[in-house]
C-alpha cells in the first residue's frame, strides 16, 4: 500500500542502478524534483523513457546516467534542442547512448498497452516514415479481418514511474487536472510508481467524478513536494517558468557552464528548494 | 496604419487564409500557432484548433511557448488524454488539416526533423517526430510552413521522418495512404502547391516584391512555377493588426516571468 | 455541423431502414425517447448494437424491427431476462432474429477501436471461453514480440449512434458526466450521431477541464427531451425508475399485453411525455 | 437480537469473510454486491469495491439494483470509461478478487450464463456473458455465488460462458492463463475449495444446520467432502446487524420510486 515520504527515501527505496525508468509529463506536470533527486542519488545505466524528454532528461544525460533512452520528440519545449543529448548522440560526450526511437502515436500507444496489461499495441502508423528501418521494435501485425497491415509496437513497462500531481488525499489517491498527458498510463505500466504533488488535502469530495485520479492501491509512493514541477507548471498552482527553458539553451551549449550549474542547482540543493523557485509564479487563486 | 510588413508575417498571414471556419486544425508551434491563431481571430472564427497535448478547441488570447500551456487547457473545450488525442482524434480521422514544420523539406514534401548526417552517427541530432509521422498520414491534408535556406529546402532529406509525396505521383496510394498529404507550401517567399501529377511543390504565389530568381536562391531544389503565377495579396490592416497584437500580448507575458 | 432539432426530425433524417445502429448506454443515460421515436416511424431490417440491449432492445425486438443483434449481454439490470428477445430467440416470434454475440472486453475494445479508426481491436481474452466457437468474428492475432497469442475482434461503426446527454451548450456541444459507459466512443465509432439531452446551456465554462465533452463538429444532431432517458436515469437529474423495470418483466411476459404497452406508451406516444415520466423522481439539486 | 439467519443470510456473510482489507474487487450484481458491501461495512473497511459500469473504490449505502446506479457514482473514489474499465483496470490485472454468479456450474468451476441447450437453438436464452468471460481470466481468483439446485449445479454445463478450470488439473496453464481461477464456491447450504490437484469443488464446510445429504441432494454432480469438512461459523450479530440494516436501507430505497 502506499507511502507517505521523502523524496529522498522515495528514490532511494524505488529506483535503481540498470533500472527502466520513466519521468512522464507532457510539458505540464514534468517531475523535476524527482529528476534531480534521482541525480543527487547518482543512479547509473538507467534506461529512461518518455515521450517528450526535455530539459531533466538532458542533464541525466549530461551527469551520464542514462544507457539508452526511448522517446519519441527530444527538444526544449518552445527553444530548440537539447544540447546535453546532442554531445551524447553526436560526440558520445559524457559516454554513448543507445537511442530507440517512436512517434508520439507509437510512444502514446505503447504507454496505453502497458496500462492494459497487453504485450504490445497496434496503430496506423509510421506509414512511408523511416524510424521502421532504423528501430527493431517497429513491427507489423495484419487485421484477421481486414488484411490492412498494422504498425506494432512493445508495450511500455517501466520498472519505476515517476509523475508529479497537483494533489493527493490522506488515503493516498492522487488528482491529475488540466493536460494529463499520458501520466496514468505511465503509472498503471510501471511495476512501482512514485508521485510528488503540490499538497495533500484531506479528501477529493469535491473533485469531479470523472476526472483523473489514481487510486492510492496503484500508487506505492507519495512525497509532498510544492513547487516540484519547476520550471514546468502545476495547472491551479504556478505557471511555467518560459525564462528558465530559454536560460537553460545557454548553460547547456557548454559543458563546464552545465557542470556548474548541475553543481549548484541540483547536487548542492534538495527537493525544499523548489518552494522558492516558484514563489513569483505563484497563481491567483 | 503603416502597411510595411516583414517576410515573416507575410508569410505567417497566408497560411492563416488557408485555414477555414470548418477546418479541425492540429496545430504544432512557431508559425503555425501564429497562423491558426490569426485565422480564428480574423475569417475563421469557429475554427477548431487542436494541440497534440490533449487541448481540443483551444482559443488562447496569447501564443503558448509549447504545444501543453494552460492557456491551451483553460480555454479549450475539452482537454483530453495524450493516448485519446492519438488514438480517437488523430487517428481516428477527424482532423483536416494538420501543419508540418520541417528542418529539411524535399520537392515532394517528404519532411526530416530526425538527423542530419547518417541516423547512427549523425552532424546534428534533430528532435525527432514527434507527432508528424502519422500527422503527415491521418490528416485530411498538410500544410507545410518554414523560411527558405538551401540548407531547408533540399534535393535530398537525410532521413524520411514523415511521408510527404514519397518519389512523387501516386506514391501514397501505392503505400495505402487515404488522406491528400501535402498540399500546401507557405515559405516566407512564397506560395506552393503540388503539381496535380507529379505532386512536386510548383510556385503558384509570389509575395510581394519578391522575384522568382529570389525563390530559387533560397531553394535547394530547381524551382518549378506555375504558368499563372500570381502575386500573393498584401496583409490587410485587419490581419497585420491582429497578428501583431497577438504577438504583443505573447511578448508581454512570456517576458514575465522568471526563474 | 450539427443542427437542434426535434427527435422527431432527427430520426427521420439520420435513422433508415437496413441501417446498423447503436443506442448506447450503460444502465445509465439509456437514450428511451429516441428508440421509442425509431419504434413510432417503423423503420426495418435494423442491425442493432450495444453492451447491454435492456429494454429499449427488448422492445424493437418484439416490435419486429431488428434483423440481427450484436451485443454482450442482454438482460433487464437487476431483474433477469428480457422476454420479449427470448420469444424472438427461442420461438422466432414475431421474426427470427440473428445474434452475434460478444463478452463485454470484446464489445468495449470494438467500440474503442470504431472510435480510434481501426479495423480491429485486440485484447486478451475468450481464453477457454465458448463464444469462439459460435462467432466467427471473434479471431486472433500474435504479438510480433512475444508470441503471445491474443483475441481479436472487428471495430464497430454503427451507421448512427444514438445516445442521451445531460447538456448541450449552444454551440452544440455536449456534456456527459458521471457513468460515462462507451457512449464517447460509440459517438466517434458512428458516421452519425444523434444525442437527446436534458437541456440545453448558455455555455460549458463551469464544466471540468478533463470532462466528458464531445466537440458540436462530432455530432450531427441535438434534441432536448427532458427525461429522455427514463425509466433510466440521468445523473443530476433524476433517478432510476426501478419499478418501472420491474414492471417490465411482466409487461414483456405476455405478446398481447406487451403490444397493448406498445400502443399506449409509444405508438401512441411522443418525445414531451417523458418530461411527466420523470416528475415524480427529480433529483434535489 | 434473534440470531437465526436464513441460507441465504449465511451464505453473504460467508462471501463477505473471504474477502480482506486489501481486496480489489470486482462485484456483480445480487449476492456478490450484499457480500462485498458486507465485507466493507464490517471487517474490511478499506476494500476496493469495482463495479464494471467504471466506478472504482465505490462505498454505496443502499445495494444497487444493476451495476451502474447513481449511487455507485457518487460514492466512488473514481468514475472511468467502460472501455478503460476493461483494458487498464481488468486486463490490466488490478482485480484480485472476481465474483461471478451462475445459472449453471459444474465442479470444475466452469461457468454457463448464455444458454440452456443448444446454442442456435436454446430451450432457453440467458442474458450472456457480459463481463464473465474476462473477468474469468483477468482477475487473481474467483469466487463464485450461488444457491443450490440440481438445475443450477450439473455435471456437464450446456455453453461455456467462462472458463474454470476446464477438465480440472492444470487446463487453465494449459490455455496460458496465468490466474489461479475459481478458487471458492459458496452457496446457501456450504463452502466448497477446489481440490489440490484435481480442482473439483470439494466441501470444506457445512453451513450450521446443513447435512451432507442435504448438499447432495440439491447437487447435481457427486459430491467430494474435504476429510475435516467443518462447520461454517455462524453469523454474528454485528455480521447480521450489518446485512439487514443494508437490505433494509436498500429495500426502502428503491420502492420509493414509481412510473
Amino acid at each position: 500500500m502506499v507511502k507517505f515520504q521523502s523524496l529522498k527515501d522515495a528514490v532511494a527505496e524505488n529506483l535503481f542502478d540498470g533500472d527502466t525508468v520513466a519521468f512522464e509529463g507532457f510539458t505540464h506536470l514534468i517531475p523535476h524534483a524527482a529528476a534531480h533527486e534521482a541525480i543527487r542519488q547518482g543512479r547509473q545505466d538507467l534506461t529512461v523513457i518518455r515521450m517528450t524528454p526535455d530539459l531533466v532528461y538532458d542533464q541525466m544525460i549530461g551527469m551520464g546516467m542514462v544507457k539508452k533512452l526511448i522517446f519519441s520528440y527530444a527538444g526544449n519545449p518552445g527553444v530548440g534542442l537539447l544540447r546535453r543529448m546532442r554531445d551524447a548522440v553526436e560526440n558520445q560526450w559524457p559516454k554513448k547512448i543507445e537511442l530507440e526511437e517512436h512517434s508520439h502515436a507509437a510512444m502514446a500507444n505503447a504507454y496505453e498497452a502497458g496500462a492494459a496489461g497487453l504485450p504490445c499495441a497496434i496503430f496506423r502508423g509510421y506509414k512511408g516514415a523511416g524510424l521502421k528501418d532504423v528501430n527493431a521494435n517497429i513491427r507489423e501485425v495484419t487485421c484477421p479481418f481486414t488484411g490492412e497491415v498494422l504498425a506494432a509496437v512493445p508495450a511500455v513497462k517501466p520498472d519505476v514511474t515517476f509523475i508529479h500531481a497537483q494533489k493527493a488525499n490522506k488515503r493516498g489517491d492522487v488528482l491529475i487536472e488540466g493536460i494529463i498527458g499520458v501520466q496514468k498510463e505511465a503509472v498503471l505500466a510501471a511495476k512501482r510508481a512514485v508521485v510528488t504533488v503540490e499538497e495533500i488535502v484531506d479528501n477529493f469530495d469535491d473533485v469531479h467524478h470523472n476526472a483523473c485520479v489514481l487510486p492510492r492501491w496503484t500508487v506505492t509512493s507519495i512525497c509532498e513536494v510544492p513547487g516540484g514541477a519547476h520550471p514546468s507548471y502545476a495547472h491551479g498552482y504556478y505557471t511555467r517558468d518560459n525564462a528558465a527553458y530559454l536560460d537553460w539553451d545557454k548553460i547547456a551549449s557548454d559543458r563546464d557552464v552545465f557542470a556548474a550549474w548541475m553543481q549548484k542547482n541540483v547536487i548542492d540543493a534538495n527537493p525544499e528548494v523548489f518552494a522558492d523557485r516558484i514563489a513569483t509564479l505563484r497563481e491567483a487563486k | 496604419m503603416d502597411l510595411d510588413f516583414t517576410p515573416n508575417e507575410m508569410m505567417t498571414i497566408a497560411a492563416a487564409r488557408a485555414l477555414s471556419n470548418d477546418d479541425i486544425c492540429f496545430v504544432g508551434i512557431g508559425a503555425p500557432s501564429a497562423a491558426c491563431n490569426v485565422a480564428r481571430l480574423t475569417h475563421a472564427p469557429d475554427i477548431t484548433l487542436i494541440y497534440e497535448s490533449g487541448t481540443i478547441g483551444t482559443a488562447p488570447d496569447i501564443l503558448p511557448l509549447s504545444i501543453g500551456d494552460g492557456e491551451l487547457c483553460d480555454t479549450a473545450v475539452t482537454t483530453v488524454s495524450v493516448p485519446e488525442m492519438f488514438r480517437y482524434w488523430l487517428q481516428g480521422g477527424r482532423v483536416t488539416v494538420g501543419f508540418l514544420g520541417a528542418a529539411q523539406l524535399d520537392k515532394f514534401g517528404n519532411i526530416n526533423t530526425t538527423v542530419i548526417g547518417d541516423y547512427d552517427n549523425p552532424s546534428i541530432r534533430l528532435p525527432g517526430g514527434g507527432g508528424a509521422p502519422e500527422i503527415a498520414s491521418s490528416c485530411g491534408e498538410i500544410f507545410i510552413t518554414m523560411k527558405q535556406t538551401k540548407r531547408g529546402m533540399v534535393e535530398a532529406i537525410d532521413f524520411f521522418t514523415s511521408f510527404g509525396h514519397g518519389a512523387g505521383g501516386n506514391a501514397r496510394e501505392k503505400l495505402g495512404i487515404t488522406t491528400k498529404g501535402p498540399s500546401l507550401l507557405i515559405t516566407d517567399l512564397a506560395v506552393w502547391k503540388p503539381d496535380l501529377e507529379t505532386r512536386e511543390f510548383t510556385v503558384t504565389s509570389l509575395h510581394p516584391g519578391v522575384t522568382l530568381d529570389r525563390v530559387q536562391e533560397t531553394c535547394g531544389w530547381m524551382v518549378k512555377c506555375s504558368a499563372d503565377v500570381e502575386t500573393t495579396v498584401r496583409p490587410t490592416e485587419l490581419e497585420l493588426t491582429t497578428l501583431r497584437d497577438l504577438q504583443a500580448r505573447t511578448d508581454a507575458a512570456h517576458s514575465g516571468a522568471a526563474a
